[in-house]
């Protein structure tokens, strides 16, 4: 069933802040709508023997929640965004070297992964860590009704029959990552992911702009 | 002689199968290994099958107990499904606690059967507040030869076609509860979601995309974890899985959902078969 | 009966108070044997003929199936299945010995036996490996030492993975049985083929091969002085030497004497069936490599042909 | 990852600036930092910033069984973690001697002084008590963690609203935020943490930055620390409630009394700025003005990416008074060229003769070395 | 997306406005362009600059330059200006030196040495005492380039010496402590202003710099 009304696809505000920690390579504070990620970066590091990698470098994720107690989603989070980020630098570029990100969440109004996979991009982007392609998350629900919601909000997410998370690369907006949750028919998550990929060149946007903001001072 | 080859230049052995449109073991892209399904093999469990993917094996035992439901769900039961790579499996898995791996199959496997709603969880509850099933689907993978999550689908999904519950009388003023393990009935299942695992090669005209990838396939495709998990449920997707690996365009995915739609039609046809001629017998 | 209420326990799915109230349940669904006297269990163990609860003679072994080569990605696997008693070995090749400290001359073996949850009557927990594994896994090391020849891989270590799928008795037995068909399966270096076999003795019967009820009544202490206990031995058939004997339980000295007359002929004869599956494993070999060297002979023969003609059409064209 | 190494010149030039009476980033000894306090959109959740460290505290509540010995009172739990995020040099969930030394002050400070009524945590007595978690995340370590950190917790204490919750009989309601308005905490006092290094001819600087610390605790040739931190914990009322001190001895009494002296001003207008903060947020929430931790963003650009405060800095130099002489222009591109390593400097800075200092510029198009992965050619 | 000399880029983009007219010009692609066998791809943000021979490269924001080691540079004691076995140079742990980077391949150990290709100091070795801080390379790019100001305009104020290594680091030593901050302190602040910020704080240097001194 194509769902008949369109709700009104633009994304949440997004408010970006670029070298926001002094003491890391790089690191960036986005927020989407009310949902606010901080993200470091610690640039190519030597690390001991036992964890280098000969020909790529290893990347090391770690996701932090607010409350402390460290829970199983978390890890789901750091593998989703390990895997993602991996494809996107260049590891051969910084052979047996080892590059940390770590990921701060703020505050959670749903949408808490994209916001924490863009906010990562950006991260690598003002660490001038060599990327093959930068990626864009999009997330979008499918509600009782059957239509869909791009970027749903807490509420919207809880009560959505289906959950559809996507990554796009810059490059030609190929999948890089996708995962979804409850049931959908083929052809809404057609329609999805067309949707979201259009709504990703608004995210590349956005990462053009900030890097135009600081442009002329380099 | 390939052997020796195939340990040394690991991934030009693979390119000139895959440039002769060809993989190593003989099949073609999209074609996916023998199934092979087999029930109530370990008669200490309360149900259990064993399935072997090509040779990816994986044996899955049930047990049931009782217990009393949580304060906030008062009506609801437990499944709780648990998939262990032992270090048997493969020399990727060392001895001790669960690899992350393990903990990300364990993650999606848990996530398919909850997100496929085949099993009503309400359903499991008998006396409310009182008493509940928990019903432990323990998963043991004793071959690891690449998409184990199509093998661990198949084997949680066909015990738990065969599981049947001993029924249970239960009087509120003395919370006695009788067990008789003689009459049992079985388990309500709607729909059947099968997985079927892609793997992508970075190739240089165009990404390739391989059904039923074996190990030495996955770990080509961008290593572990990195395969497309597609899961259909009854004419209705109930999760597609992608972490990373490389890209995948727009028409391969088409392309892909619809032989993702094929195989499990084919693997849904062998559960039922082998369900069936179990009750012949 | 612990495993199962700690585990929801910590997973938080139930309070302490509901633990207890729970304990009690679980004996209702084992309720078969524990409240039982010792000997109507006794008596439980026969059928009316005075044969074994499952139609077998007191000496007659169960019928066991083998087989090699059972895991693909292992170098030596196996796979054995005494009528409910099923186990899953697989070996793995020399290895670089895990936190070591200093040179060792001599290869070393670690064994690591574990069961599935689901393969005894009580749920087992799956991550945390309880005082029984850690005992069988000893156990099997101290058996496999004298028949491996570790001087021949010094510095190394070989990994063996034993898995028992379900329990009904003997599964040490088995399970060093499992282990010597999978390490000559790998082509480990060994003296000779090792197999075990064990019985359990309650006052004057002996039962070869016993289930776990026989064994489980075995090692319970009976009111009455007599003798009980379970004997696993494993011997190496070639050199005629006895591995590894372990004994649990009080018996005189006669009866052990008796019991290991027993347990020799029992070893004996699972030999030829071991020799049987190792040499049919070679000649598939064997045969296959004859196959591909036919196969490659055919290619290089349409090969010369094909060289043949070009070259016959290039003379044409020169000439 | 090692430690951020401190070369000898770093130490030298330090030791001096600060025995002759200046600091490197301009301020005096008894001034410390900026201190800035944001609060995000639940009760008990606020980023404290002193200058550049940064520290995030969340606290969360839940209801459990109170301890044997302690029927009739709640539970607080303070927990600090550094991630990688706040240093190079820490590696993920890895407990290092940091940790355990903040852990234990903050516990002093907060746990052992009775600052929090626990009894009015109670709802059950013997079976249902609030236990309240205090989890501090540093995010950025510019120094001086321990005074950021117990200004985050005291903030997020003070800040934090439990639910409402009415005992009928034997069940107990707890009422969402949305039905009855949240109660908050009750503080006897405010005690908040002051730190100060102390250097040789007994010099007292407050609120060390990163560099000042790695200095004092850094060791000499021979052998003997440069100088030694000193933790003053102390509350509105003037009393203290912990002293801790690290690193070298302390030879003469009275600087410890100057140095509770001016912790006492210093306690007085921390928690007068807190208190202040906290009406504001107050009154805003009452206005339902939504807050949101977004609001620390601020979107020109400059501003992010300069540092607030500069790590070298004369006394009143500030980077906007810069732009406010001038307007700001349209941006042009910079037509920059790439300084490859010549053979000779490119500049040859001649040793500074009395009248001037001479930069020779070395004319001549800087000679481009080919970066390409093949050839491994000395590259920039 | 495709993009031209001057636009702000994102890694992803490509650029192939690469003129080969003639076929044997060496193409010079610097820091930020990678190669892949269609197009040239662009693996950091920043801006697209090129000069007129054919030399394209990215500049873009980074704090920490990746020379491409993965360990520690080695400097061996023999690279210093007449040093031989037996007299060792005076070089203790946690000295400043000013060095040049001999080797500097993803796969091999970088080295540096003190010595030029004549064996002579020159600039090179050890600096004592002034004061050394840590900045981004882009600012290190921005005072070290002919056309920036900044040096012209400090040199007439006092005498000091300045060292800028191409890692981030700069070392100034001046006669007096505070003249030392003062010139850190203009520096430090050049780095988050364009190119005509910098022309007019330098213009009135001396005023910024003689006000905050005291």
């Amino acid at each position: 069933m194509v769902p008949e009304r369109l709700q009104d696809f633009k994304l949440k505000p997004l408010k970006c802040e670029l070298n926001f920690l002094s003491k890391s390579d790089g690191s960036a504070i986005l927020s989407q709508g009310d949902t606010v990620v901080l993200a470091s970066v610690n640039g190519p590091l030597d690390i001991k023997t036992t964890s280098q990698n000969i020909e790529k470098a290893t990347l090391e994720v770690l996701f932090c929640s607010k409350e402390g107690k460290p829970s199983v989603a978390d890890r789901f989070k750091e593998n989703v965004i390990r895997n993602t980020c991996e494809t996107a630098i260049l590891g051969c570029l910084y052979p047996r070297t080892g590059i940390t990100l770590t990921i701060q969440e703020l505050e959670n109004y749903g949408g808490l992964l994209t916001c924490a996979v863009n906010c990562a991009c950006l991260a690598l982007i003002n660490s001038g860590v060599g990327m093959r392609h930068v990626v864009a998350a999009v997330s979008c629900a499918v509600n009782e009704v059957g239509d869909l919601v791009l970027e749903p909000t807490q509420q919207e997410a809880e009560s959505a029959r289906a959950l559809l998370y996507f990554v796009f690369d810059s490059r030609d907006k190929n999948l890089v990552t996708g995962f979804t949750e409850g049931t959908f028919s083929e052809d809404t998550y057609e329609e999805a992911l067309v949707r979201c990929r259009l709504a990703s060149d608004f995210v590349f946007q956005f990462y053009r702009d900030v890097v135009k903001k600081y442009s002329n001072v380099i | 002689m390939a052997e020796i080859f195939k340990h040394i230049y690991p991934s030009k052995y693979f390119n000139d199968y895959i440039s002769r449109n060809v993989r190593p073991d003989g099949r073609k892209f999209d074609e996916h290994r023998d199934v092979k399904v087999n029930i109530n093999a370990i008669t200490s469990a309360d149900a259990s099958a064993a399935v072997k993917c090509g040779n990816s094996t994986v044996v899955c035992g049930i047990k049931l107990e009782l217990a009393k439901p949580k304060a906030e769900e008062p009506d609801t039961g437990f499944l709780i499904s648990n998939v262990e790579l032992l270090p048997l499996c493969s020399s990727k898995f060392r001895p001790g606690p669960p690899s992350d791996h393990a903990q990300v199959i364990n993650n999606i496997v848990s996530d398919i059967v909850m997100n496929s709603k085949c099993i009503d969880l309400k359903d499991l509850c008998l006396v409310h507040d009182k008493l509940a099933w928990v019903v432990y689907c323990d998963l043991v993978c004793l071959d690891y030869d690449g998409s184990i999550v199509d093998a661990c689908i198949v084997a949680i999904m066909t015990s738990l076609k065969t599981l049947l519950l001993p029924s249970v009388s239960f009087d509120a003023e003395t919370e006695e509860v009788k067990v008789d393990t003689s009459a049992r009935l079985p388990l309500k299942i709607h729909g059947l979601p099968v997985a079927t695992s892609f793997g992508i090669y970075e190739h240089i005209p165009r990404n390739i995309v391989l059904a039923d990838p074996s190990a030495y396939e996955e770990e080509m495709c961008g290593g572990v974890g990195a395969n497309l998990i597609v899961c259909w449920n009854k004419g209705l997707f109930c999760g597609i899985q992608k972490f990373g690996g490389s890209n995948l365009s727009t028409e391969d995915e088409k392309r892909t959902l619809v032989l993702a739609k094929e195989i499990s039609k084919l693997v849904e046809g062998v559960i039922e078969t082998c369900i069936k001629n179990d009750k012949v017998k | 009966m612990e495993g199962r209420p700690r585990a929801l326990l910590e997973r938080g799915l139930c309070s302490a108070v509901d633990a207890q109230w729970l304990m009690m349940m679980m004996m209702m669904m084992e309720g078969r044997d524990c409240l039982k006297s010792y000997d109507e269990v006794y008596s439980g163990l026969f059928d009316e003929k005075g044969h074994r609860k499952d139609g077998r003679e007191m000496k007659e072994a169960r019928a066991m199936y083998a087989r090699g080569n059972f895991v693909s990605q292992a170098k030596g696997s196996s796979y054995i299945e005494m009528n409910k008693t099923k186990v899953v070995c697989s070996v793995f090749a020399p290895r670089e010995i895990s936190h070591q400290n200093e040179f060792s001359t001599v290869g070393q073996l670690f064994c690591e036996v574990k069961f599935a949850p689901f393969s005894c009557h009580l749920q087992r927990q799956p991550h945390v490996p309880d005082a029984e594994e850690k005992a069988l896994s000893v156990a099997l090391r101290k058996a496999l030492e004298p028949t491996v020849c570790c001087h021949l891989f010094a510095n190394f270590q070989i990994d063996i993975f034993v898995y028992i799928l379900e329990n009904d008795g003997a599964c040490l037995a088995a399970a060093i049985t499992a282990a010597g068909l999978a390490l000559a399966n790998g082509a480990v270096p060994m003296y000779d083929i090792i197999t075990a076999s064990s019985i359990a003795i309650i006052g004057d019967k002996m039962f070869i091969d016993p289930t776990e009820r026989e064994e489980h009544l075995a090692l319970s202490s009976p009111e009455t002085k007599q003798n009980h206990g379970v004997i696993t031995m494993s011997r190496m058939h070639g050199l005629k030497q006895i591995a590894d004997f372990r004994q649990i339980g009080s018996l005189d000295v006669d009866c052990i004497l008796k019991a290991t007359d027993i347990l020799e002929e029992e070893c004996n004869k699972i030999v030829p069936k071991i020799q049987m599956i190792l040499v049919r494993y070679i000649n598939n070999g064997i045969i296959q490599q004859k196959k591909l060297a036919e196969a490659a002979k055919e290619r290089e023969a349409a090969l010369k042909i094909k060289m043949k003609e070009w070259s016959s059409s290039i003379i044409k064209i020169s000439d | 990852m090692r430690e951020q190494f401190l070369s000898n010149c770093e130490k030298n030039f330090i030791k001096k600036i600060i025995l002759e009476g200046h600091r490197l980033d301009g301020r005096n000894y008894d001034e410390s930092r900026k201190l800035d306090i944001c609060f995000g959109s639940e009760y008990g959740s606020c980023i404290v910033s002193i200058g550049e460290t940064k520290v995030l505290a969340q606290v969360s509540c839940e209801v459990v069984q109170p301890k044997q010995i302690r029927p009739n009172e709640g539970i607080l739990y303070i927990n600090v973690e550094i991630s990688p995020m706040a240093a190079p040099q820490f590696e993920a969930n890895r407990q290092t001697d940091l940790t355990v030394y903040l852990n234990r002050l903050l516990e002093k400070c907060y746990k052992d002084s009775k600052c929090i009524d626990l009894e009015s945590l109670c709802i059950v007595v013997e079976e249902k008590v609030w236990s309240l978690r205090v989890d501090l995340k540093i995010l950025n370590h510019e120094g001086n963690l321990i005074e950021c950190s117990s200004i985050a917790t005291l903030v997020s204490l003070a800040h934090f609203k439990r639910p409402d919750v009415t005992r009928s009989g034997e069940s107990v309601i707890i009422h969402t935020l949305a039905e009855n308005d949240p109660i908050p905490t009750v503080l006897y006092h405010y005690p908040v943490c002051l730190t100060f290094a102390i250097f040789q001819n007994n010099v007292l600087i407050s609120d060390p930055s990163y560099i000042e610390e790695t200095v004092c605790t850094s060791t000499t040739e021979d052998g003997n620390t440069i100088g030694g931190l000193l933790v003053v914990g102390m509350n509105q009322y003037k009393e203290i409630c912990l002293l801790n001190h690290t690193e070298a001895a302390i030879h003469n009494s009275n600087i410890v009394h100057r140095a509770i002296q001016s912790a006492a001003e210093r306690s007085k207008s921390v928690v007068d700025l807190i208190k202040a903060e906290i009406i504001r947020d107050d009154n805003l929430r009452q206005k339902r003005t939504k807050i949101n931790f977004s609001d620390i963003i601020t979107t020109n650009h400059v501003q992010s990416l300069s540092m607030k405060d500069l790590k070298i800095c004369l006394k009143n130099y500030n980077i906007n008074d810069i732009k406010m002489e001038e307007d700001n222009s349209p941006t042009e591109i910079l037509d920059d060229k790439q300084d490859i390593k010549p053979e000779k400097s490119k500049y040859d800075v001649v040793a500074s003769l009395p009248q001037t200092a001479e930069i020779k510029a070395k004319e001549g198009a800087s000679t481009w070395i080919e970066i390409s992965s093949e050839s491994d050619v000395d590259s920039s | 997306m495709k993009v031209s000399i001057g636009d702000v880029v994102l890694p992803g983009d490509y650029f192939d406005e690469i003129s080969t007219d003639n076929a044997k010009s060496r193409v010079v692609i610097g820091p930020g362009l990678r190669k892949e066998e269609d197009h040239v791809y662009i693996t950091k943000a920043g801006v697209l600059k090129k000069k007129n021979p054919h030399t394209y490269w990215i500049d873009s924001y980074q704090k920490r330059v990746d020379i491409g080691g993965s360990t520690t540079a080695a400097l061996s004691y023999l690279s210093f200006e007449g040093a031989t076995k037996k007299n060792r140079p005076e070089v203790q742990v946690g000295d400043i030196i000013y060095a040049k980077l001999v080797i500097a391949s993803k796969d091999m150990e970088p080295e540096l040495v003190c010595i030029d290709s004549f064996g002579h100091k020159g600039r090179l070795g050890v600096l004592t005492d002034g004061f050394v801080f840590k900045c981004s390379i882009n600012l290190i790019r921005k005072i070290l380039s002919p056309q920036c100001p900044l040096l012209e305009s400090l040199k007439n104020e006092w005498p000091f010496e300045l060292a800028a290594g191409m890692n981030g680091r700069i070392w100034i030593k001046a006669n007096s402590m505070k003249e030392t901050i003062a010139l850190g302190n203009a520096v430090l602040g050049a780095e988050f202003m364009s190119q005509e910020e910098i022309k007019k704080m330098s213009n009135n240097i001396s005023a910024t710099l003689a006000g905050h001194v005291y």
